[in-house]
């Protein structure tokens, strides 16, 4: 890498390629999508495991933090054995579409949120679930205001499932294929150009994906968490 | 009247408390109350050394914590706790305060009727805007009072709501809890307010290491007087006779007399002191080491112990009849 | 060096020589410098570092200097590499050949070309899925020269680039029951399952050689060129020719030996 | 004596509160506090309603918040401060008492025996191997003041300090308290707790909407005399006259007059009012609302207001000798 | 991937291959250095955003949170750019080898302790602040003591990072160079054997992953999570 790939970076960034256009808008697509879908399954999970006692729940917990580890490349042979057309679920032919990119993103987001959702409600004061049942809120308004008070925790915890799996690399390969205009994420493009020895195109993709990321950070920080004071009645 | 509440042969120890706890009571639960009945109507004060274990009944009361064993019955719908430490969740005080309404989907204008009536009990109306978290000690403590009370509860339980809160406030805290008690409903709270105990409480129970102790005697409802005397003071008791107490400036609601200094003779022996009353004896109940607990209605109830060997010198029996006699500074005004 | 716990590597590197090999991924994958390699490094006391990449990223290693020699299979790119003064001399050892994958349907007909440029014609005629590498290897600049001499258009649905290594298209290849172009190589040691076959092969422009590179020292300093020429000299000389000639993957040679 | 604490052109207002809240105390400083000393030995006490500013400006002395104007100057090395919710660390209660000198690192036996002492001192010697977390309400509170005690520290701030802590255990705290006091340390506390306030104080500051008031007057130390009689009582100021105050049983060491019971003459005359003292004026101050503040030294110094008319009938000037008279219930004991 | 493949998978765990060992104390070597540099800086710092306040904290504290989603394939890009020969630290020569993977793993895993570990002590009590501020801590000890006090947030800071660095297949690939015996690892050995079309390797390997991954959650998890009541003296 030298001056000129950085050069020839800025060049395809300011000129707006359409091909980079294409490529950040699936990455896009297919991390907003998982981590939404991981958010809506695993925020309750993660309130669950918070406030409630269940047999094994030490074991469950510990597990379900080890898979926030779950390597990439992992999810995406099981999910390949799953999709595969020599799979389960072959017959769906989903193997190298988004959807199979959506799903094995959404499997590597949902044990982040689920641990990140508890680990920040159960530092919450014990107090606060005890207030919720004493004043007789129902099981899924004790949660919506759990998740409320918690807030931080909970938008810091799908955030970082959106960040890891917009930066993941693994499924996106294994389950999309990197087909141009059609699975080609921004990370497997970066792994493609480096292959390739293109650097310019890839550090501008880099760029992109750092500019993205921080954008829907400072947005949603700024949004929900430096909002505590809302005076309105 | 049917009891608000009932619990019977409770026991309770916390789960990973170890054995480092269990050695201050022995082998026994950290809880263990044989049976306790509220009625509605009534105001129903805990009191006790730090450690005693009220925090832990009341959260029994509230279904907060689940007994080891025995039976903890509410009556009227579920009671509502407020903490020692009330949490407040991170918004205004009058979203805290509405909330339980709001979850209950009551109409807006209901909510913020009553949110505000609420928030004008505790004093707190000037604040409603407010950020909770940024409130003071004492406020805090007012706003979480407020957001039980703005439910209505039928049983009401509060975990030393007192504490933090200044004079003017306890005031009105208190008044908030009689006119509870008056709607039919029950309040029981615990507290380190003796002063504050004596004017509310319909029955105080003193707990001691996880154990009740029998109920506090001698309550008397009432008012002052003018005391047209410099230095004595005429209490009068509500339903009952006048009684002399120590002069005192001001209003005071509730005269307490000292157990141990109510003397039982079966002649009118005149003395120095102030009070005599004529009564009857209503029960003798003999109890451990050489003490007899004797109750006797003289316009109003008394209750005095007295040696074994005085009980057979005044031959006191159920219906005996006998003077009381104590002096004005046995009493206590609230 | 690996504590005995965990079972220790080949050699202890502590005091043998370290040479950088970049190499195109067909004969790292295949097994065959598991083979070749040993006897060198016995020999010279010496660890070979074998980076298998693709030839796009091979030549881009050697350019920054983080490589001592390549062993690739882009003739015109080699030419180039050595031409710009970042390799010292293209030495061709060994050559194999690329052929065509397909379903065993074989909607498009290709079975029956005469060449491999009509039988790429007819892909695009049928407009049949085709998986490209799309990666600069070396098997990707095979592919474009002869899609440029079948004269078809690859704009369009059907044409997928996809931009990973050989194994991989070929697994997509048969996930998606398309056509593609592999190395023999790859192709004959890939262990999943197949589900397509070789439609079309034997075409002279199909002929695959490899060539193997020292990086110029006098861009880098630091390269070890003595070590890289007598690595040079053993994949030529008749003993490495031999191992060449002789490596077997499920009864099937794989690569054929050509030294000058 | 030198002064622990010097406070002089004191505001103070919290960043983001907000125009909500200031509109409470117009535009001005939530805290705003000319000047305040206090001396080494000397208990101070804050008192006020909720929300008045004493946590705030005990904050302030601790160094905990800045200043948005004037200085605060502690002399003697740091103010401690108590929380009025205090903080206990995850892990044992000794623990926690013996942090503060582990991290000083004072050698092992030294840190357990004053650990040990101050545990002691506010009653938990019993519960030093319990986790923190899981005490009760007023064990915790405890726990911080031992934590606080075990540095000796020559300035000590404490945020009510005995709320939340039953009877017996208050007397604990105020004993140690006076202790730090006679060690010649300042002690620095806000409450609601009156009684416990008129027992400890050397000084009792009123705040009012973060302003300071002006400090309570006829404090008088002492003690009880034997009664004698049934309904009038006798109380001894310590290097002062005896007064009369009402029966009471027990013994009290503070007796307070109110001032607005104080009575000034020219001649002794008779009235049924039990306390008649001569004394000298020694200052007369007007203050506003036609009011004047007449400070007698008559054996103790005793405060009284008056009119301003009666300042000129009574010919009021410093030096002015004359009698102060008071009924006996206008003593309160502590 | 078939039955066949997982069986021959077990074979190869119950016979415990020679290459299978190197390759899992390559991942563990380069992770768990890499996690311990990252714990080392990382800490004080998300201690520092924690409890101390600074100019623009707010855009630092969301810059570091977003960089946790940073790409292994853009670190891998970053860091290739410093340690090529080419690059302003050529001359270390530490491009493919250990060194290298792990100072990538390193620069992945730092913005995760940190932003972790300020999410998780931001929300500790305030008091706890002024508590050791009043009892008169140095700047050291009260960071200490916060840790403890956080320790949950903290530990869970680090496992994360390991999870993320143990599992990351971009940076170890890009340079570290996938070579066998030296700096393979279990997640460039996958991509490599899912290349080769032999999943039977690849589904070792990945059981391994996981249950070094799980080993060592349960384990610290155990030891430092679920000891509150540490009762003696
Ligand atoms: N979660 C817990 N785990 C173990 N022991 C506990 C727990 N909570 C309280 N205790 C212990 O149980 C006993 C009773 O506690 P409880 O809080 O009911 O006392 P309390 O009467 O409310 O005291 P206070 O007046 O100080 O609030 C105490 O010894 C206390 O230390
Ligand atoms: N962090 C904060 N931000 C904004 N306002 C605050 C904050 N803390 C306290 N206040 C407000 O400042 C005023 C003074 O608060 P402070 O806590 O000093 O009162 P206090 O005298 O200690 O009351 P209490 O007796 O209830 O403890 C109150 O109106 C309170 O609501
Ligand atoms: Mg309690
Ligand atoms: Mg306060």
């Amino acid at each position: 890498m030298n001056l000129a790939s950085l050069i020839e970076a800025l060049r395809l960034l300011v000129v707006w390629d359409r091909e980079l256009a294409a490529i950040t808008f699936n990455s896009l697509h297919f991390a907003i999508a998982s981590t939404l879908i991981a958010a809506l399954i695993g925020t309750p999970i993660g309130v669950l495991f918070a406030f409630r006692e269940f047999p094994a729940k030490r074991s469950v917990v510990a597990a379900t933090h080890t898979l926030m580890g779950l390597p990439t490349v992992v999810v995406g042979l099981l999910v390949f054995s799953l999709l595969s057309r020599s799979g389960p679920l072959g017959g769906l032919g989903l193997m190298f579409t988004p959807t199979a990119v959506i799903i094995g993103q959404a499997v590597l987001a949902l044990p982040i949120v689920v641990s990140l959702v508890y680990g920040g409600l159960a530092r919450l004061d014990p107090e606060l679930a005890e207030t919720l049942q004493t004043l007789g809120a129902t099981r899924l308004q004790r949660s919506v205001k759990i998740v409320r008070e918690g807030r931080i925790a909970v938008v810091s915890a799908i955030l970082t499932a959106f960040g890891r799996v917009v930066g993941e690399v693994g499924t996106a390969m294994m389950l999309g294929g990197n087909i141009r205009w059609y699975t080609r994420t921004i990370t497997t493009a970066i792994a493609l150009e480096t292959q390739k020895g293109a650097f310019a195109l890839s550090v501008a993709l880099g760029i992109v994906l750092m500019t993205v990321a921080f954008g829907v950070n400072f947005g949603l920080n700024y949004l929900i968490r430096f909002r505590p004071g809302n005076r309105t009645i | 009247m049917s009891p608000a509440i009932e619990l019977h042969g409770l026991r309770f120890s916390y789960p990973d408390s170890g054995n480092a706890d269990q050695a201050q009571f022995g082998d026994q639960a950290l809880l263990q109350i044989e049976s306790l009945t509220a009625q509605a109507s009534e105001i129903m004060v805990l009191i006790g050394d730090n450690g005693c274990g009220k925090t832990t009944l009341l959260k029994l009361l509230a279904g907060l914590l689940i007994p080891d064993g025995g039976s903890v019955g509410v009556h009227n719908g579920p009671a509502l706790l407020v903490h020692q430490r009330p949490y407040l969740f991170a918004e205004s005080v009058y979203a805290n305060v509405a909330w339980p309404l709001r979850i209950r989907r009551l109409p807006r204008h209901d909510v913020r009727q009553r949110t505000l009536a609420a928030l004008e009990q505790v004093g707190l109306e000037q604040l409603a805007r407010r950020w909770a978290p940024s409130l003071s000690g004492g406020e805090k403590q007012r706003a979480a009072i407020a957001r039980a009370l703005v439910l209505q509860p039928q049983v009401l339980l509060l975990d030393e709501p007192t504490s933090n809160i200044d004079a003017a406030s306890i005031a009105a805290v208190e008044r908030v809890l009689r006119w509870q008690a008056e709607c039919g409903r029950s309040v029981i709270m615990s507290t380190h307010n003796l002063p504050s105990a004596y004017r509310l409480a319909d029955r105080i129970v003193p707990m001691k290491e996880g154990r009740l102790r029998p109920v506090a005697v001698n309550i008397l409802r009432g008012w002052t007087l003018d005391p047209g005397d410099e230095h004595i003071g005429r209490f009068q008791v509500s339903g009952g006779p006048q009684i002399f107490c120590p002069a005192a400036r001001g209003q005071y609601t509730t005269a307490v007399v000292r157990m141990d200094d109510i003397i039982l003779s079966a002649e009118a022996t005149v003395t120095s002191a102030q009070n005599r009353l004529q009564g009857d004896v209503r029960a003798v109940e003999l109890t451990a080491g050489e003490l007899a607990r004797v109750e006797i209605d003289c316009g109003c109830r008394l209750v005095s112990t007295v040696t074994h060997r005085s009980v057979d010198q005044l031959r006191l029996r159920t219906g005996s009849r006998l003077w009381v006699t104590f002096k004005a500074s046995a009493v206590e005004l609230y | 060096s690996t504590p005995p716990l965990f079972a220790a590597g080949r050699r202890q590197r502590a005091e043998a020589t370290r040479l950088v090999l970049a190499t195109t991924t067909s004969t790292e994958n295949s097994g065959l410098l598991a083979e070749l390699l040993p006897p060198f490094e016995a020999r010279h006391n010496a660890v070979v570092d074998v980076i298998a990449v693709g030839t796009g990223q091979a030549l881009q290693i050697g350019r920054s200097g983080d490589a001592d020699v390549l062993m690739v299979h882009a003739p015109q790119l080699e030419r180039a590499f050595v031409a710009d003064g970042y390799g010292v001399e293209r030495v061709h050892f060994m050559y194999n050949d690329f052929v065509v994958l397909g379903p065993a349907e074989d909607p498009a007909g290709v079975g029956g070309a005469a060449e491999v440029s009509e039988a790429f014609a007819r892909i695009a005629t049928a407009r049949a899925e085709f998986i490209s590498r799309g990666d600069n290897s070396g098997t990707h600049v095979k592919e474009r020269e002869i899609w440029d001499l079948a004269g078809a258009d690859t704009a369009g649905a059907w044409y997928r680039e996809v931009g990973q290594g050989m194994g991989a298209v070929i697994t997509l290849a048969t996930e998606r029951q398309a056509y593609t172009l592999a190395d023999r190589g790859t192709y004959l040691s890939y262990t999943g399952d197949v589900e397509i076959g070789v439609l079309f092969e034997g075409d002279a422009l199909l002929f695959n050689p490899y060539g193997i590179i020292a990086v110029n020292p006098q861009r880098h300093p630091h390269v070890r060129l003595e070590l890289a020429q007598a690595l040079i000299r053993h994949v030529t000389s008749s003993q490495g020719q031999a191992l060449i000639a002789g490596y077997r993957v499920r009864g099937q040679q794989l690569f054929f030996p050509d030294g000058d």
